[in-house]
């Protein structure tokens, strides 16, 4: 936590500021508290109808407009942010969690389950990953629960390849055989030892995650899978506003908006984290 | 004698930083034509930055070059690029510590020996520039040379690749070769072959070079002339056999004293 | 010759196993197929009378050899709901899909290969500093929302095309090639800027390299050292990049069907997804399979061609 | 005889495999090591001479079991064999401090519960042994210059106080000044706690000043054995004359 927050002081070489980083904690530090506030207060209720006031543009009143049944866009795209926000980090757990696991052990101990395992993830990475959490969703269901677990499986393999790289560069460093000589257990080795060497590139990893989980959840509800009206999730809200297109074009732009700059605080703290170290 | 090259008060700066950094102060060095001159010091004593600056290799920004590098009527510090590039690799030719990857690894041997005719003599055609390689390669002692031209970096071993490397900086008949640390990487006994070709290409072919080495030992059995670094300075500087016997500074009585003494 | 033997037998090795995987998989879903496929007229006798009929009481494995057999003959099965061929049903869609997705490929190439250049020699210049924002955002806007952005700028506001103006290509190829444009270029631009900042630092790795030094010190130009020197080998990672792009813009193409109202496999894959019509989705999954195999072989191969070192290592 | 032999080597075989890549290519065996027969003798620095390639580093692996897959014999008198090896940037892990790295030995000892206090103490005395001030300990590998790692790796192979030392080319990443200070410190770690050290080098002139006795290998076999003085003074075989010419010592 001290290394985080140190990274956000002018570089004492350089003399420079990690923007990315500002930039990134900045805007999704933003999204989530709006997310957290929507937990107990948001201007008009999501689902509530008006039938006096279908499709308005941006007031006031309702700052992202109101959609063809009257709700409030902007309650809406709280309570859908809401929903993205939390597959994305039910996923990122999953995929992180399972891949750390998975690429540590492997590339620690390597033999015929490394390579059984290499292949496999080698083979599902090579699967396009809409595709693959489109065969996922087809084998659980459509609904919420599946397509978290459905994106956190897809997920699995790229952390489980990127820890194993980390792994096995330092499993051939030095400090690893003087470890061994000094009869340092393997799991201790693991987690203790060379876990800590790979944090900068594992949380990079975890925010380019989030960044890409977005995307995908965005993209899977955005074809009707995922989480189901009224209680929309962003992609799905996405979709019904393109039909507007003709009569109301700003409907989209509020929802797009959100998902961009979502997906850009994501990227934004995944390249200032890449510093690091 | 003739003097090829003189530098006189070569001052490198970095600016990486918040504050700058020197790196080499006062440097000076008068070049004979066909002698060789050793620069010995360890790590961050200047001497790399120093070649690399006679070279014209080290990059143009976030660093200040002052002093003068004279060679053939020009400036080389201040002369227009295309001068400059116009004796690099022909009139001054470098060959570095790692010959491991200052190949480029996907282009063919041949394609790189022969790169310094490419650049210079354009009007050379391409079975002339191939005799040429071919003959090159064999005077610095590879064998199959036809078979090894068509071969890439990774297929050779590290002494193969340092003689490749002398090949390619030798081509253009060079008036200046210099040499940054290039048996540090290697073997003994290869490190001793590498010596030796030197010596005899300085003396076949009458080219100056500087050897640049941490290892004073090995400035011993090539050089006439040393320049002993430290910190960015010169320490001293005279002929090799004088400075063995009565060194000036302590500086230079430490680094004989490191070398551990033999007495059979 | 070898290797690209070896590879294709890897290749083979590799679409048996995602084969095997994808029957089983679709095998152990709960649910009957013969029960799907009749709905609520189904008798427990009409049931058993196809289950027989269709082989379904046959065990697993004599049912999997059954299916892959006749899958490499091209009888991809019978659509439980269409009641008609798979094949015939994706053979029409499937040129639709490929075109979007060369289109979008061709596109990510010629944009990103410049730029990346441009970006890595005039590094930390202020046009560097602009194009990496501009691409930093890019990366952050999903492919369908860009569609819908230039659906609204082109087709309402300028009426450059008309949204869901789609034409076969039996009809009217060139008219078909023309709509494809716009859903291209949504496709494209994300990719085009992973690749533009995946070149940019290939390239300026490349360039800090030990051999870059030396081809200076043989007097070339930095021109000469860029084109001749860095840029194979910088090339190397942006090829395996851009091979997995195309598999992904294959893939991608699905949701960009959807905003541009194009009649490619998305659609057939999306209600068979919906309604569990299951020989069309595994169908459709071993297509863009066996595609992206194809695509990681010949990856494979210029690989090959511009790296000596991989036989070796091999 | 016997008793005094620390370490008694009897025809050493050791083979690598090449981790083949794919399940289509051949297994390879490269046979590294060729009937070694080697003995190292209480309190003496034994000197392993030898080019890239010899077969040195894997003897020393041997020995210490980070490679189990030979044949032949390793007799050890004490089962405690420390290393420090080559670089000494990539010895010491980066993300600990250096107190924590040396007290790391004695907290996963499994012969002895240390105590709290007791891992302080040893901590303590070896930091002032390997010639270093107790302020280090708090800081991290990078904060620390080539031959002051060099010495935190020798403290590292010391805490459990070990009778035989293997140094794989402890010196040759440093610069001459700094490798007579290494040289200097195993020299007096030496006479001070009695260690036997196996000291891997290229360099003769090092073996030269600080060692006992000299084996000269080439490709996995030992070519020359005995003192310095009398092997460099009359080498029995080619190899070892061409090594010393290369050196410059003849």
């Amino acid at each position: 936590m001290k290394k985080f927050l140190s990274m956000f002081k002018k570089n004492k070489a350089t003399g420079k500021r990690n923007t990315y980083l500002i930039m990134g904690t900045i805007i999704t530090g933003l999204i989530v508290i709006i997310v957290l506030v929507g937990l107990f207060y948001t201007p008009y209720s999501p689902t509530k109808m008006d039938s006096s006031a279908k499709l308005q543009g941006f007031s006031f009143k309702h700052i992202m407009g109101t959609d063809h049944m009257g709700r409030d866009v902007f309650s809406r795209v709280v309570y859908g942010s809401r929903i993205t926000l939390a597959i994305a980090t039910f996923t990122v757990l999953i995929g992180a969690g399972l891949g750390t696991i998975i690429g540590a052990i492997t590339g620690y101990f390597g033999g015929i389950l490394d390579e059984f395992t290499m292949r496999v993830v080698d083979a599902m990475l090579a699967f396009p990953s809409i595709l693959l959490s489109l065969v996922f969703v087809s084998l659980f269901g459509t609904g919420t629960y599946q397509v978290a677990i459905a994106l956190g499986i897809s997920f699995v393999p790229s952390f489980a390849r990127i820890v194993r790289g980390e792994v096995l560069r330092c499993k051939n460093m030095d400090y690893v055989e003087v470890a061994r000589l000094q009869g340092v257990s393997d799991l201790r080795i693991i987690f203790v030892h060379i876990l800590p060497n790979i944090t900068g590139v594992l949380v990079s990893t975890i925010m380019i995650g989030f960044n890409n989980a977005v995307l995908a959840e965005a993209g899977l509800s955005f074809l009707g899978i995922g989480s189901q009206p009224p209680y929309a999730s962003l992609g799905n809200m996405l979709s019904d506003a393109q039909s507007y297109l003709f009569s109301r074009p700003s409907y989209v732009l509020g929802i797009g908006a959100t998902i961009v700059l979502m997906v850009l605080g994501f990227s934004f703290l995944s390249e200032g984290m890449k510093r690091w170290k | 004698m003739e003097i090829i090259l003189d530098v006189t008060d070569l001052h490198i700066e970095f600016h990486d930083h918040d504050k700058p950094e020197t790196v080499v102060e006062d440097f000076d060095l008068m070049l004979e034509k066909g002698e060789i001159v050793g620069i010995v010091g360890e790590s961050g004593s200047g001497k790399s930055m120093s070649a690399l600056a006679i070279a014209g290799l080290l990059k143009r920004h976030a660093l200040t070059k002052n002093g003068r590098i004279m060679f053939d009527g020009h400036d080389l510090l201040t002369c227009d690029r295309d001068i400059l590039r116009s004796y690099q690799g022909d009139e001054i030719s470098m060959i570095f510590q790692e010959p491991m990857t200052s190949l480029n690894p996907v282009k063919k041997i041949g394609w790189q020996v022969e790169e310094s005719l490419r650049i210079h003599h354009k009007d050379m055609d391409k079975k002339e520039r191939k005799r040429r390689a071919i003959e090159m390669m064999t005077s610095v002692g590879l064998r199959e040379p036809e078979k090894v031209y068509n071969m890439y970096p990774h297929e050779l071993s590290g002494g193969m690749r340092q003689r490749i490397m002398i090949a390619a900086a030798m081509i253009g008949e060079p008036k200046i070769l210099i040499a940054d640390e290039p048996t540090t990487a290697l073997d003994v006994t290869i490190q001793a072959q590498i010596v030796e070709l030197l010596r005899k290409l300085n003396k076949e072919k009458g080219t100056a070079i500087i050897f640049i080495s941490h290892d004073l030992s090995l400035i011993r059995q090539l050089c006439q002339r040393v320049i002993v670094m430290q910190a960015g300075n010169i320490v001293e500087t005279g002929k090799v056999e004088d400075i063995f016997r009565a060194p000036q500074m302590a500086y230079t009585r430490k680094l004989i004293a490191a070398i551990p003494q033999i007495d059979l | 010759m070898r290797y690209i033997m070896k590879k294709v037998l890897s290749m083979a090795l590799t679409l048996f196993v995602v084969s095997i995987c994808v029957f089983f998989a679709f095998s152990l879903i709960p649910g009957d197929p013969v029960t799907r496929m009749f709905g609520t007229q189904a008798t427990p006798e009409l049931i058993e009378q196809y289950r027989q009929k269709m082989g379904l009481n046959d065990p697993l494995i004599v049912r999997y050899f059954r299916w892959f057999t006749s899958f490499i003959q091209g009888d991809f099965g019978t659509s439980y709901d269409y009641k008609v061929p798979v094949a015939g049903m994706i053979a029409e869609k499937i040129p639709i899909t490929l075109t979007l997705a060369i289109m979008s490929f061709v596109m990510m190439v010629i944009i990103s290969i410049p730029i990346g250049i441009y970006t890595a020699k005039h590094e930390n210049g202020i046009a560097d500093h602009i194009l990496t924002v501009i691409n930093q955002i890019i990366m952050a806007i999903p492919p369908f929302f860009s569609g819908i952005i230039m659906t609204f700028i082109f087709g309402i506001v300028f009426k450059l095309f008309k949204p869901g103006g789609f034409v076969s290509y039996t009809k009217d190829f060139w008219g078909f090639i023309e709509y494809l444009i716009l859903p291209a270029v949504a496709i494209a631009l994300p990719k085009a800027a992973m690749a533009t900042k995946l070149l940019r630092g290939s390239v300026i790795d490349e360039a800090a390299k030990d051999y870059t030094r030396t081809a200076y010190s043989r007097g070339n130009t930095t021109n000469g050292v860029l084109y001749l020197h860095v840029l194979k080998n910088a090339m190397i990672p942006v090829i395996t990049f851009m091979g997995m792009a195309l598999a992904d813009m294959v893939a991608g193409s699905i949701v960009i069907e959807q905003v541009f109202g194009i009649p490619g496999i998305s659609r057939i894959l999306l209600t068979s997804i919906n309604n569990r019509d299951y020989p069309v989705v595994e169908t459709i999954i071993m297509g863009i399979a066996t595609m992206v195999l194809v695509i990681n072989l010949l990856v494979d191969i210029i690989y090959r061609i511009i790296d000596p070192r991989i036989e070796v290592e091999d | 005889m016997g008793s005094d032999k620390v370490i008694q080597i009897k025809n050493l075989n050791v083979f690598y495999k090449n981790h083949k890549k794919s399940p289509l290519s051949k297994d390879r065996k490269v046979h590294v090591l060729k009937g070694v027969d080697l003995d190292v003798y209480e309190g003496e620095i034994l000197g392993l001479a030898g080019e890239s390639g010899c077969g040195k580093s894997t003897l020393a692996k041997a020995i210490v079991g980070m490679n189990k897959d030979f044949t032949g014999e390793i007799i050890q008198k004490y089962q405690d064999a420390q290393m420090v090896f080559q670089d000494p940037y990539s010895s010491l892990n980066p993300s600990k401090k250096i107190g924590w790295l040396l007290a790391e030995p004695l907290k996963v000892d499994k012969t002895k519960k240390w105590t709290k206090e007791e891992i302080d103490a040893k901590v303590k005395e070896i930091i002032k042994a390997i010639g270093l001030t107790e302020n280090m300990l708090g800081r991290y590998p990078d904060q620390l210059s080539g031959g002051q790692r060099q010495r935190v790796s020798i403290g590292v192979a010391l805490m459990r106080s070990p009778k035989v030392l293997i140094a794989d080319e402890p010196v040759s990443a440093l610069d001459v000044t700094i490798q007579a200070q290494i040289l200097e410190l195993l020299q007096n770690l030496h006479k001070e706690y009695g260690i036997t050290i196996l000291f891997i080098s290229h360099d003769l002139r090092v073996i030269y000043q600080i060692c006992d006795h000299v084996a000269v290998m080439r490709g996995g076999i030992i070519e020359e054995y005995g003192a310095p003085k009398e092997v460099y003074k009359n080498p029995k075989c080619d190899y070892t004359k061409e090594l010393l010419v290369s050196a410059g010592i003849k």
